[in-house]
């Protein structure tokens, strides 16, 4: 880019104070573009006129790799879309291979585990959401909050899978491995711990006046550009339309549970703001909490994998599409499979993939701390975006 | 803005920040709220402690058990396992596995994703991720770990397998030409000649030599059986390996079986 | 709206653009002919409702690439419908939708990037995930992917 | 003579020449000064590491020395053997120069901040002037970083330093001249020998406006030293780094440690304006310290104490309040900082007008129906912000939590 003081022109007014636009690269190496994600911003002065958005640089070919290993090493490619929600992406790429199986039928033992760590997964999620969040409005100590009780999610899924990040745990036909009785103490516990210090995020983030003026009336995203631009999720939740899938087509075992969907309500300035997309987030955790809760309380006894599936994993030849709610979206996987062992085709319909697209339609006129604030409430995971 | 709307403003504004200070202030007169070790050589955890037993970490291989199948081969979706040996006849240096002589079996950390589909298949349950987690290396080189000798893998190991390959070969061979004898043999004769290739040594391992494996110590082993010593190295003097031979371009391809 | 009640709207307003329709409850799709599909569009988003594009697919089916939109309406949930519109691979051109789904903007340049086929119309059809300079459509089956890469190596096999 | 108020008075006498007393003043304060303020740095960042890490429920520092507090000097000797990198396209004079200059700019302040009863560098009949002026010299400092490194980020963070130090003067102006006029001086040691005696005799105590007048001053101190959460020239999540983003080494370092030594001015003058200087604040123990070399070091030991703790107080609000807009930047010093910094003023001076002190003496003053009033408002004030504190607290703890609600 150009030097900002090198390019006058030859004959300008010399009387006047002059000011004149500036194109600026936010990313691809910025703290606050949650990973690398280039914006180029045409500014006047602190105010953002245009930006266009450049993705692609952590492309990783991931649907050509899953037409080249088989389907049970497709699912550790997929820890690695969305890498702070792999539980779930594990659970819609095995419940897409298990929809090609004419009548597969999961344990229920199984279902309640992957229900169990879905939901802990998107709690430990938009905790890490809400911390970079607070940290990108400027507030270090929230995101450090949020880590010190999301370690404690990652031990539990570490006890349980052996992992803390890519779990590869979610398999076609059930979960990898069982959970002993020491691990639903912990998951209890973390229960107990957790919601008392869900109030703490409201007293430096979510109360704090700075905060609300900082993320009220900022990028706001209107209902019906949601819907055209296919944001789901929290992000669209906060445009006040309530839509989840886990209510609305309900796969696995969610239809047993209770629970509400929080959206967003324009309670501290316009409907749809950062604030909105923000608390949605933050009122998301508690209903996950009593999620997990009603599951671990009836979790069945039994086998944790299907019978069915014993062997190489060659699901007849045919084409399935699903989705699941994932903790930024609907996150979907169309497979073809042509009766081999490998996948003909796997596309992946990633959320953030919507929810970044709309940015330099909701980002026309604000300032460049607004930029932050608004790519910080859309909540993008750009391993899930390049693919 | 009426008056008492922005005083109402700034009173909120105080009244709010008071309460995060307020929050912050308990933290910073609780120094039992920490959360954070001091990792390293000054914690009291042991790693028992804070790794759960499931935990995914570098991998551990039980020679003896091992009956070189292949199978954590070709379960690995990134390519990251190699090994070589043979089940057909013993030879010099040779790692004894179930049935088998091993003369490789590496595993390279740079490209490992640690994701424990090696160890689900494997039919005899030999190869395990353990609790170590710190494969920090100087080179990439060094990135990848001897599971033979739970070691870095040298640049002795490098050479000691392409000798080895050369072994196997010709002790396959052997094995070949005295099954084929022995059948030969056996057809016109009475069926009395066992055709066992443990009957059918050549020449006895060496006498045991001091580890040519001149890397870190072996790391313990935390909650698994550790591997067992390697029975018998290579032979020092009819194989010296250059002390810095470059890796082969190639390595030598194991037989597909 | 059921797939049969998007399939007879579908054909009413467009006689002849519906080429087969399937109402495999799975997976219910509706074939398309790439002439007809800008019109169809536009009916399955105002007529039909549909005002979700959930997500566009790129297939290669060897002589034809297929372009597989799913479309939803976001107010109600149900088993989306998969629209269909295959081309020949040698002149893959379907016209663009991306004022009719303003998420399709990506979507197209995606499919246009790693499958290669060309949305007429569409206002910025560049390579989205590869670099700028990349050569191919490396989800097309007979892809080869390059030995050099602005002299990296590639030392996969 | 009077009593000696500064140092080089007192060790040449009166009677020495000006190219001594230069020599003198170098000597004995230009390089104790620089001194004081690398211990300043040292301590402020190890302070900072500590107070934000338990905060956070982290440790911090706790390998180089006990709990860490030589983990600075080892920092700085890595800063010092740190390739020292200029970009290819900046103004490469600036860009060495910069650093220096907003050193330089922080450190110059230090000439009129007592450390104690005559240990001051100079007296100066007008030191909150001069204080006042010299105070933004450091942004010019920044500026120049800004511009020389060519880096439109650095060129925002330097813009908005320029932008929040000139706006933030103005309300700090207010805040000293509602002491100036109090105190009927502008120097610095006859603002602190106004507030010798008792507790009550501090300025912060004089009147209900005064109170006003610290918290404005101290909100406007924050600004100046463009700590959160107007840390907006260096905000690290919008303008990655702000003005010092292409500096590095030991040129960052002084860039640091020159905001580390504003931070420890502005807290120090809060302490002389309205926190009794180096006054203990209990009558007799001063009278029982008395003069002489006694009084100097204790003095010292009160205002350091009093100027750290106030620098605390600045991390404190730095680890848990998040950044403030531009526009809000704005608004809070235009729209109301500047309106209650004249009411202050105005207040201030009535109530003096109609509620006046004794007349401020060494003597220690006494309790005064002014200091009645005071007194009420202030202790008001206390009971709500205990208040407040205790209701915060039954509500994070949930036994008490639930005590309270049955």
């Amino acid at each position: 880019m150009n030097a900002p003081h090198t390019n006058t022109p030859a004959a300008a007014p010399s009387s006047d104070v002059r000011s004149e636009e500036m194109l600026l690269n936010m990313g691809p190496q910025h703290p606050s573009t949650h990973g690398v994600f280039r914006v180029v911003i045409r500014t006047d002065g602190e105010i953002v006129l245009d930006s266009e958005s450049h993705v692609g640089y952590l492309h990783r070919c991931f649907e050509k790799h899953c037409e080249s290993v088989s389907f049970l090493q497709s699912v550790l490619y997929t820890d690695r879309l969305d890498y702070l929600t792999s539980m779930g992406n594990n659970l819609a790429f095995s419940m897409a291979v298990e929809r090609l199986y004419p009548d597969l039928k999961i344990p229920e033992r199984a279902e309640h585990i992957r229900v169990i760590c879905a939901e802990l997964n998107r709690i430990a999620s938009h905790l890490l959401a809400i911390g970079t969040y607070g940290m990108d409005i400027g507030a270090i100590t929230p995101f450090l909050y949020c880590f010190r009780d999301r370690e404690k999610i990652l031990s539990i899924f570490e006890s349980i899978c052996g992992q803390r990040l890519n779990y590869n745990y979610v398999r076609p036909g059930g979960v990898a491995y069982d959970i002993d009785d020491s691990m639903i103490a912990a998951i209890k516990d973390f229960c107990g711990y957790f919601r008392p210090k869900a109030q703490e995020y409201d007293d430096l983030l979510s109360n704090n006046d700075i905060f609300v003026r900082r993320t009220a009336n900022v990028g706001v995203l209107p209902k019906d550009l949601a819907i055209s631009y296919g944001v789901t999720g929290p992000s669209l939740r906060g445009s006040g339309l309530k839509r989840d899938l886990r209510r609305d087509a309900p796969y696995s075992i969610y239809d047993r549970f209770k629970f509400d969907i929080p959206v967003g309500t324009g309670e501290k300035g316009t409907l749809g703001d950062c604030y909105d997309r923000y608390m949605v987030r933050v009122r998301e955790m508690i209903e996950s909490l009593k999620i997990v809760e009603q599951a671990v309380a009836q979790i069945p006894d039994g086998p944790f994998k299907s019978e069915q599936l014993k062997g190489k994993l060659r699901p007849p030849k045919g084409e399935s599409f699903v989705r699941v709610e994932n903790s930024r979206g609907e996150l979907g996987f169309y497979v073809i499979s042509d009766g081999k062992d490998v996948a003909a085709r796997v596309k992946c319909r990633a959320p953030s993939f919507h929810n970044i697209s709309l940015l330099s339609d909701i980002s026309k006129g604000c300032m460049i701390a607004d930029m932050v604030a608004i790519i910080g409430s859309l909540d993008i995971v750009m391993g899930e975006v390049d693919r | 803005m009426s008056f008492g709307a922005y005083l109402q403003s700034i009173g909120h504004s105080a009244k709010t920040i008071v309460a995060g200070m307020a929050l912050t202030f308990r933290y910073l007169v609780r120094p039992k709220e920490i959360v954070t070790i001091q990792y390293g050589s000054k914690t009291n955890a042991p790693k028992e402690r804070y790794i759960p037993d499931r935990h995914r970490g570098i991998h551990i291989l039980e020679t003896e058990k091992c009956i070189h199948c292949h199978i954590c081969e070709r379960a690995c979706p990134v390519d990251c396992i190699e090994m070589d040996g043979t089940r057909e006849a013993p030879f010099d240096g040779a790692w004894k596995g179930d049935g088998c002589w091993i003369s490789s079996f590496t595993l390279d950390l740079n490209k490992c994703i640690f994701c424990n589909l090696c160890c689900e298949p494997c039919p005899k349950e030999c190869i395990h991720m353990g609790m170590e987690f710190d494969a920090a290396a100087y080179t990439r080189a060094h990135g990848v770990k001897n599971l033979l000798t739970d070691a870095p893998q040298s640049d002795a190991d490098r050479a000691r397998e392409v000798e080895a390959r050369r072994l196997i070969e010709a002790a396959e061979a052997e094995s070949k030409r005295r099954k084929a004898a022995a059948k030969a043999a056996a057809a016109p004769a009475a069926p009395a000649a066992p055709a066992a290739p443990g009957a059918a040594v050549p020449k006895p391992p060496a006498p045991p030599a001091p580890p040519a494996a001149p890397g870190m110590p072996k790391p313990p082993g935390a909650g698994m059986p550790p591997p067992p010593a390697p029975p018998k190295p290579a032979a020092g003097p009819a194989m010296p390996p250059p002390p810095s031979m470059p890796k082969p371009p190639t390595m030598p391809k194991p037989p597909s079986n | 709206m059921t797939p049969e009640k998007i399939h007879d709207a579908l054909n009413a307003a467009h006689p002849g653009a519906v080429l087969a329709f399937d109402p495999n409850p799975k997976l219910p799709s509706i074939k398309v002919a790439p002439s007809a599909w800008k019109a169809a569009a536009k009916t399955l988003r105002d007529a039909c409702g549909l005002d979700y594009l959930v997500c566009l697919t790129s297939v290669d089916r060897g002589a034809e690439l297929e372009a597989i939109y799913t479309l939803e309406t976001m107010g109600e949930t149900r088993a989306p419908i998969h629209v269909r519109v295959l081309v020949p691979r040698e002149n893959p051109v379907i016209p663009t939708v991306e004022d009719v789904w303003r998420t399709a903007d990506w979507h197209e340049r995606e499919a246009w990037d790693l499958m290669g086929i060309v949305f007429e119309g569409h206002h910025n059809l560049v390579r989205i995930l590869c670099a700028e300079d990349w050569e191919g459509h490396p989800l097309r089956k007979d892809y080869k992917s390059p030995d050099t890469y602005h002299g990296i190596k590639n030392n996969v096999t | 003579m009077t009593t000696p108020y500064t140092l080089v008075d007192w060790v040449l006498g009166d009677g020495a020449g000006w190219l001594a007393r230069f020599i003198g003043a170098i000597l004995v304060w230009a390089v104790p000064i620089t001194g004081f303020v690398s211990f300043v740095g040292l301590l402020s960042i190890w302070l900072e590491r500590k107070i934000s890490a338990h905060i956070q429920c982290r440790l911090g520092p706790m390998e180089v020395g006990p709990h860490g507090a030589l983990q600075t000097v080892a920092d700085g000797v890595k800063l010092l053997a740190k390739e020292d990198i200029i970009p290819a396209d900046a103004d490469r004079i600036l860009f060495a120069f910069a650093p220096m200059l907003a050193f330089a700019g922080t450190i110059v302040g230090f000439a009129v901040v007592p450390f104690g009863p005559g240990l001051i560098v100079a007296d100066l009949d007008i030191g909150l002037f001069y204080l006042a002026a010299v105070g933004s010299l450091e942004a010019i400092g920044v500026i120049a970083a800004g511009w020389a490194s060519n880096n439109k980020w650095s060129l925002f963070g330097s813009v908005r330093a320029a932008t929040q130090v000139v706006s933030y003067e103005i309300p700090m102006g207010l805040a000293f001249v509602t002491i100036a006029a109090l105190a009927g001086t502008l120097s610095m040691v006859g603002i602190v020998e106004q507030q010798q005696g008792w507790i009550a005799n501090w300025f912060l105590f004089r009147n209900p406006f005064t109170w006003v007048a610290f918290i404005i001053y101290y909100i406007a101190a924050l600004a100046e030293c463009k700590r959160a959460p107007f840390d907006l020239p260096e905000a690290e999540s919008e303008l990655v780094s702000g003005f010092h983003t292409e500096y590095s080494g030991m040129r960052f370092a002084i860039f640091f440690l020159a905001e580390y030594a504003q931070m420890y001015v502005v807290s120090a003058v809060a302490a002389v304006l309205f926190l009794g200087g180096w006054y203990t604040g209990i009558a007799p123990l001063d009278a029982a310290i008395g003069g002489g070399t006694a009084g100097m070091v204790v003095g010292a030991g009160v205002i350091v104490t009093k100027s750290f703790l106030l620098v605390c107080v600045q991390m404190w609000l730095r680890w848990t309040l998040p950044r403030i807009r531009l526009d809000q930047m704005m608004y809070l010093c235009l729209k109301v900082l500047m309106p209650f910094g004249m009411l202050t003023l105005v207040g201030s001076t009535v109530w003096e007008h109609f509620l006046p002190s004794p007349a401020i003496v060494k003597d220690g003053g006494g309790w005064t129906g002014n200091t009645v009033m005071t007194g009420v408002v202030v202790a008001a004030i206390g009971t709500v912000a205990l208040v407040a504190y205790v209701r915060s607290v039954i509500r994070a703890t949930p036994s008490l939590r639930a005590a309270s609600n049955s």
